[in-house]
């Protein structure tokens, strides 16, 4: 889980006779044993205390909780409650990527040290990134109160409704951003990327309906196509020496969610006019270019506007913010698409509604081995004979790309490189 | 009296609300609003709480449906119209500091428009009289209190139902509305008995559609208020109880009390007299500019007896004991009355159910009455 | 009406440091307006508004009748006066007063005098004593008692001794600890009582410093006859608008920043000295 | 000279470093008034050159991070704290309840690569804190607002104040006492502008305890409203467990 994998990295490097030998990242984010220390706590308490695994995308922690705990008591939201939850995770991946893109990864594209030297030269950039990234905050703030740690969510729905005039407010300035998040789309389309196809297998939830967020099959680019309580039978988490993140496998191989894998496996599920503004940026989806993700994150910026104000125009007050339930004893899983990719769940209540066993795999554990086997590969094609401050910044850019919980310990990605 | 009264049918009252905001009055009236009964802009009489009473205890209060027809059928709420008046927190002025270092200074007095409140009780007008005092002193007026208490228009409600809490037929403020008010409202099984005290309060009833009232209609509004006075069971001596209260600043249920009192402020905040504020402000981070506020504050707060390395109330026992000799003892040298009303908002809103009725009992003792 | 809450700008003409911790802003209105019509009393105060970081109340210590002084002396002690203290010549800052009631200098003249201070009191006194050594023939007797924690507490030694330089007149200063050059009297400022001299029915005495030492003086005052309307002290208590409109300077039925700071002991005899008022 | 900063993390989620990194406009305004020595997630890194003000997020739980936490101590003027990790050890700090080696075991394949603590504690209990600010995450506005005063040369004003008060600011009706609904409120801090009542929940006490706080009574009123002894237990021990107010008492309704 997150709690396992953010943190201080460090690239460990051999090269031997001009072929790399081994190749670890390792990761030293102090271990915070969430897992266990959800245990005994009861289901109300869940929803706040997973939130707390990582503070960029509380909501995906709180919504599959909420969903794999929903499971177990046999609720069945409303659709008022689906709906809002959309729209919520909307809000995360507005704000979650519109960071990633101004903070992180465009400084690397531009050749900046940080976004701050950026914004010297590209002020209007990226304040529209920081506008966008607000935007995505206050939506956060209408069904929580708060964009970090959200209070809002419940098992069942929500403690209470918004009203109707905060999200016409907020409507109108969706509207009046839209534009700004079409643009985003344009101007990450025309970044200098570096042609990097490789092959991989994409994971990601899939939905009859909608373009995948808090609901759907998990299914791969290799034809897997799974109920989400089947996780485990086909993947595989290890924990290796050398991190304290585990290393997630699926059929014994490095496979990878987030953006890119989404957007790949779910084209069709976006509305035309979104398909329409990917055709017109020139980048064809799906794509094996890995550092496609940023375009990817753009894209789904874009679309969450276009679905937030789809949402927003048709809002009503609900009868009832929340369902009705009783705690039961029993075994729920919960699969959603975080910002990075999807984020598993599984816990066992007892019956009184406390927590027996959590078991949570955040997409960056399941990013870990694919980045390990793309730094292999992008460094190989990349030429091992640059010297080691080329190589930790092409290695740094090449793991920023995945926008893994540690993007911010990558900014110093310690390299030891042991060229024998 | 009776020659004032009119006599207005139940739809009337949609009327009224019309004829105030045709006058460009911003209406503000009771409705239901997680799970009490809460002042809030009102267009239709619909948003009403008709048919619903609430129940209130010492830290309980419960909304309930009847089958009555009523508006008004139900004791006060959790908020006065104490907000309306002295807000919750507000800006007082600006401060811009120009890169030659000069201060220029704006004052961020407010420019409301015309408020009408609809449903003002009794101890609610006692109250505002207080605050009207007490902001509005002869020299040093407080602008902001004044500029939105020059545009209020109060329409009053008898009260005909009082609650568990309620006292004020002790204080002397209720439950009948007497002074304070532009319109006072008699709510019967049909409709109203309405008296206009002011000019503009009576302009608005002619404008309605009335008839003088009967002698039997007189009678029962005159009787519902009383059956409200006789329902109450709770009660403050009505006599100055700041003589008992100073000679028991050693009483031993200053300790026991404070042991039970939580030093949340709820009661302070509830209360529609209590004028406690605390002045801050907020500094843009490059420091061009400075935006100066305040907002309520209470005396059971740290801050509001700290002054260099020593907080002169630093227990809650001396909280307790500051409030309750304030508002009820020394309240009287400031504005030759007791501080409390008897809406009893206290006793309901306080989050552990501490009754300052009883409370106040048991500090005088057997004093109470002498 | 002018808003009551709102502070003028007032320039920093001269800025002295006093002692180590205390240091004097002289000010001027910035709208000469304001300056000329700037009216006040001994034992009055200002809110001193610091930019960006707040209010606090400071007494007025020039004289009433020197237009060209607007003075107050502030002890760094906390956010708002640590950021006063770094101000220099020509900053500005925001005032508006003056508030409060101060001593009864009126009522003083014909009497004698006993002005007591102690800790860092002083400041809401110098100008009492100012006014009184302008004007000294309206007084009888005057005694300047001043108590001190450290001799290096000490300020405006020149200015005490000019003042005991005045006919009739006593100034007498203690510390509770001194250096070893210290020439008065080490030891609490009641130490000095006994060589006092006044005539008890015809005294005003007006102090102004910690309550602790202000309780024994009031005892020591009372056990020697004189009346308790004769005894005059200045309260302090936390203030954030300056007129009786926040309520945090309640003192029973007294907001000591309208109905004081300066009060006459019958006033309060009630709460004085009781802990949690 | 641009008064230079760092900002430092630990074991956390980064939600408090977000104060930042949400800041919007300010977040410019700030990078041009100072220089920004260390901040891994927004770019700079360098915890070696001296700093005027420092901000410690997290909570120590590993050995090389009591190291560290004393080179950042020596290295920065003003030291502050952000959020419940750093000043009462964070939710991670439950594990100081139990055997957290039990828990590491279970929770890795292979614990002996794990280097951890038995517990996570508080930044005060390593180095000398100048300042705390509380909260799970701090509001920004708090951070900003903090920043604002260090930089104009004034100690920053802290929180005290109960969220009851904050909570009647905003006119929300009491949830305990219209819904008889566990509220923290009245024993927690004020700084988050009391959304929890404000959506209809209790407050779960996320910024730590406020001054004066009755635990006592707050307990015993939880107790009437239906909660058992060890739920009332663990309304303490949660995200502040290492508050020693928040710890007293939950140990105290533990042992019931
Ligand atoms: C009528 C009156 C006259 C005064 N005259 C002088 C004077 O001439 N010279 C002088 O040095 N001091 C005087 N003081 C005391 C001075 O106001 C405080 O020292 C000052 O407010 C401390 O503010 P701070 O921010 O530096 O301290 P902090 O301890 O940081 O206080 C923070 C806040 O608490 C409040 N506060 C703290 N102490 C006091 C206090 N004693 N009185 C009121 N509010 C307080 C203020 O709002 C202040 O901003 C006077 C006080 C009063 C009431
Ligand atoms: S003290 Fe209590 S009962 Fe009296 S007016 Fe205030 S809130 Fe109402
Ligand atoms: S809801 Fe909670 S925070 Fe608000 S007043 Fe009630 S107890 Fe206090
Ligand atoms: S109300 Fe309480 S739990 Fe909720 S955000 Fe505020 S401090 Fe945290």
């Amino acid at each position: 889980m997150l709690a396992r994998v953010e943190g201080e990295g460090a690239l460990e490097l051999s090269i031997k006779d001009g072929k790399i030998e081994k190749l670890h990242l390792r990761i030293f984010e102090p271990p915070r044993l969430f897992e266990k220390l959800l245990e005994g706590r009861p289901y109300t308490d869940v929803i706040d205390i997973v939130a707390r695994i990582c503070g960029i995308c509380p909501v995906a922690y709180q919504m599959s909780a909420a969903h794999a705990i929903d499971s177990i008591f046999g609720v069945n939201v409303n659709p008022w409650v689906r709906t809002m939850r959309r729209l919520m995770y909307c809000g995360e991946w507005i704000e979650s990527h519109a960071l990633h893109i101004h903070l992180l990864a465009a400084p690397d594209y531009f050749g900046f040290e940080n976004v701050v030297a950026m914004a010297k030269q590209y002020p209007d950039e990226v304040r529209r990134g920081l506008l966008l990234q607000s935007l995505g905050n206050r939506l956060l703030r209408l069904l929580g109160g708060r964009s970090v740690h959200p209070v809002g969510v419940c098992v069942g729905g929500f403690y209470s409704a918004p009203s109707v005039d905060a999200v016409k407010t907020l409507l109108k300035e969706f509207k009046q951003a839209l534009p700004m998040a079409e643009q985003l789309v344009r101007w990450t389309a025309a970044f200098n990327l570096p042609d990097d196809q490789q092959l991989f297998t994409s994971v990601a939830l899939c939905h009859p309906h909608e373009y995948p967020m808090n609901e759907g099959r998990i299914v791969s680019s290799s034809g897997l196509d799974i109920a989400i309580n089947e996780y485990q039978n086909y993947f595989t988490e290890t924990h290796v020496p050398h991190s304290t993140a585990l290393y997630s496998h699926f059929n014994g191989q490095p496979y990878l969610v987030g953006p890119l894998a989404r957007l790949n496996l779910n084209l069709g599920k976006l509305p035309s006019g979104v398909r329409q503004l990917i055709t017109e940026s020139g980048i064809a989806f799906p794509s094996n270019n890995m550092f496609h993700s940023v375009i990817a994150r753009a894209v789904e910026i874009y679309y969450a506007f276009v679905e937030s104000i789809r949402i927003m125009e048709q809002y009503t007050l609900p009868a009832a913010s929340c369902m009705d339930f009783s705690p039961k004893a029993g075994v729920g899983y919960g699969c959603t698409e975080a910002p990075r990719g999807i984020l598993w769940h599984r816990y066992e209540l007892d019956e009184k509604g406390d927590v027996v066993k959590a078991t949570i795999i955040p997409p960056t554990s399941q990013n870990q081995a694919r980045i390990e086997q793309d730094l292999q590969t992008s460094l190989m094609s990349f030429g091992l004979d640059h010297g080691d401050d080329e190589l930790r910044l092409r290695c740094e850019t090449v793991i920023r790309n995945y926008d893994p919980c540690i993007s911010c310990a990558t900014h110093f990605l310690k390299l030891r490189v042991d060229r024998s | 009296m009776s020659h004032s009264f009119y006599y207005m049918a139940r739809d009337q009252l949609q009327a009224l609300i019309n004829e105030l905001r045709a006058r460009g009055y911003q209406c503000i009236g009771p409705q239901v609003r997680d799970g009490a009964i809460v002042y809030d802009s009102l267009a239709d009489c619909t948003q009403l709480p008709r048919g619903i009473s609430e129940h209130q205890s010492p830290g309980r209060y419960v909304l309930s449906e009847n089958n009555s027809q009523r508006y008004f059928s139900w004791a006060n709420g959790p908020q006065a119209i104490k907000p309306y008046v002295f807000a919750p927190r507000e800006s007082l002025w600006r401060c811009e500091k120009d890169n030659t270092g000069q201060l220029r200074f704006t004052d961020l007095k407010p420019a409301p428009g015309p408020v009408a409140i609809i449903g003002v009780r009794a101890c609610d007008l006692a109250a505002l009289y207080i605050q009207d005092k007490h902001f509005l002193q002869e020299e040093k007026k407080d602008p902001y209190y004044l500029a939105r208490r020059q545009k209020l228009f109060l329409v009053a409600v008898n009260c005909t139902h009082a609650a568990d809490t309620c006292f004020c037929a002790s204080t002397g403020d209720g439950p009948r509305a007497s002074y304070g008010y532009d319109i006072v409202l008699s709510e019967l099984d049909d409709g109203f008995l309405a008296h206009g005290l002011s000019d503009k309060g009576l302009e608005l009833i002619k404008q309605l559609s009335t008839s003088p009232p009967t002698e039997t209609q007189l009678q029962q509004a005159d009787e519902e208020i009383q059956h409200a006075a006789r329902r109450q069971t709770r009660r403050l001596p009505s006599r100055n109880l700041k003589q008992a209260l100073f000679n028991n600043l050693e009483h031993p249920r200053w300790e026991e009390v404070a042991k039970r009192c939580l030093a949340c402020g709820n009661c302070t905040s509830v209360c529609p007299t209590c004028f406690c504020h605390a002045e801050d402000e907020e500094p843009a981070l490059d420091g061009s500019g400075s935006e100066y506020f305040r907002q309520w504050d209470s005396c059971f707060t740290q801050g509001h007896s700290y002054i260099h390395g020593i907080t002169i109330r630093s227990t809650t026992a001396q909280r307790y004991r500051q409030w309750l000799t304030h508002k009820l003892g020394s309240w009287h040298d400031q504005y030759g009355r007791s501080g409390c009303v008897g809406c009893g908002r206290c006793i309901t809103w306080c989050p552990v159910g501490i009754d300052i009725t009883e409370e106040a009992a048991a500090i005088c003792g057997e004093n109470i009455d002498a | 009406m002018p808003n009551p809450y709102l502070p003028y700008e007032a320039k920093i003409i001269e800025r002295i440091q006093e002692s180590p911790t205390l240091f004097t802003l002289r000010l001027r209105f910035t709208d000469p307006v304001i300056h000329k019509d700037f009216r006040f009393e001994p034992g009055q105060f200002n809110m001193l508004y610091l930019y960006g970081v707040g209010e606090v109340p400071i007494s007025i210590v020039s004289d009433p009748q020197d237009e060209h002084m607007l003075d107050h002396t502030i002890r760094t002690v906390g956010r708002v006066t640590r950021g006063l203290a770094a101000l220099k010549e020509g900053d500005r800052i925001g005032v508006r007063g003056p508030f409060g009631r101060g001593w009864p200098l009126a009522h003083a003249e014909q009497h004698d005098v006993v002005v007591v201070t102690g800790g860092l009191g002083c400041a809401p006194v110098v100008s009492v004593i100012h006014y009184m050594m302008r004007r000294r023939e309206r007084f009888g007797l005057i005694n300047i008692v001043q108590g001190v924690k450290h001799s290096s507490d000490f300020i405006w030694k020149e200015r005490y001794d000019q003042w005991r330089k005045a006919p009739d007149t006593e100034v007498l200063v203690a510390a509770d600890a001194g250096e070893s050059l210290w020439p008065w009297h080490v030891g609490p400022v009641t130490g000095l009582f006994d060589d006092l001299k006044f005539d008890k029915d015809r005294v005003i005495i007006m102090m102004c410093g910690p309550e602790g030492m202000m309780r024994v003086v009031v005892k020591y005052m009372l056990a020697q006859g004189v009346d308790e309307s004769a005894i005059w002290l200045s309260m302090e208590r936390d203030m954030h608008c300056g007129i009786g409109h926040c309520g945090h300077c309640q003192y029973g039925g007294k907001f000591v920043c309208r109905d004081g700071p300066v009060f006459c002991y019958k006033e309060i005899v009630d709460l004085f000295g009781v802990k949690g008022f | 000279m641009k008064p230079k900063i760092a900002v430092h993390k630990f074991a956390s989620c980064d939600g408090c470093q977000l104060a930042f990194l949400n800041a919007g406009e300010d977040l410019l305004t700030l990078a041009g008034m100072v220089d920004i020595i260390h901040f891994t997630e927004a770019g700079p890194i360098d915890e070696e050159t001296e700093v005027d003000i420092a901000f410690v997020e997290g909570s120590i739980t590993t050995p090389a991070d009591c190291n560290r936490i004393q080179r950042i101590r020596k290295n920065s003027r003003y030291l502050l704290t952000i959020g419940a990790c750093a000043t009462a050890g964070g939710l991670q700090a439950l594990r100081n309840f139990a055997n957290a080696k039990e828990w590491v075991a279970s929770v890795y394949a292979a614990p002996e690569y794990i280097q951890s603590l038995a517990t996570s504690t508080p930044i005060r209990e390593h180095v000398k804190v100048d300042l705390e600010l509380w909260g799970c995450p701090v509001s920004a506005k708090q951070v900003l607002r903090a920043v604002h005063d260090l930089l104009f040369g004034v100690t920053p004003k802290v929180e005290l104040d109960k969220v009851c008060m904050e909570c009647k600011r905003q006119r929300h009706v009491c949830v305990m006492v219209s819904k008889n609904i566990p509220c923290m409120g009245p024993v927690t801090r004020t700084g988050c502008g009391a959304i929890c009542p404000q959506v209809g929940r209790g407050c779960y006490a996320c910024f730590g305890p406020a001054e004066n706080s009755n635990t006592g009574a707050m307990g015993v009123w939880l107790q009437g409203l239906g909660l058992m002894p060890e739920a009332i237990a663990k309304r303490f021990l949660f995200i502040n467990s290492e508050a020693p107010e928040f710890r007293a008492a939950g140990t105290q309704w533990k042992s019931k």
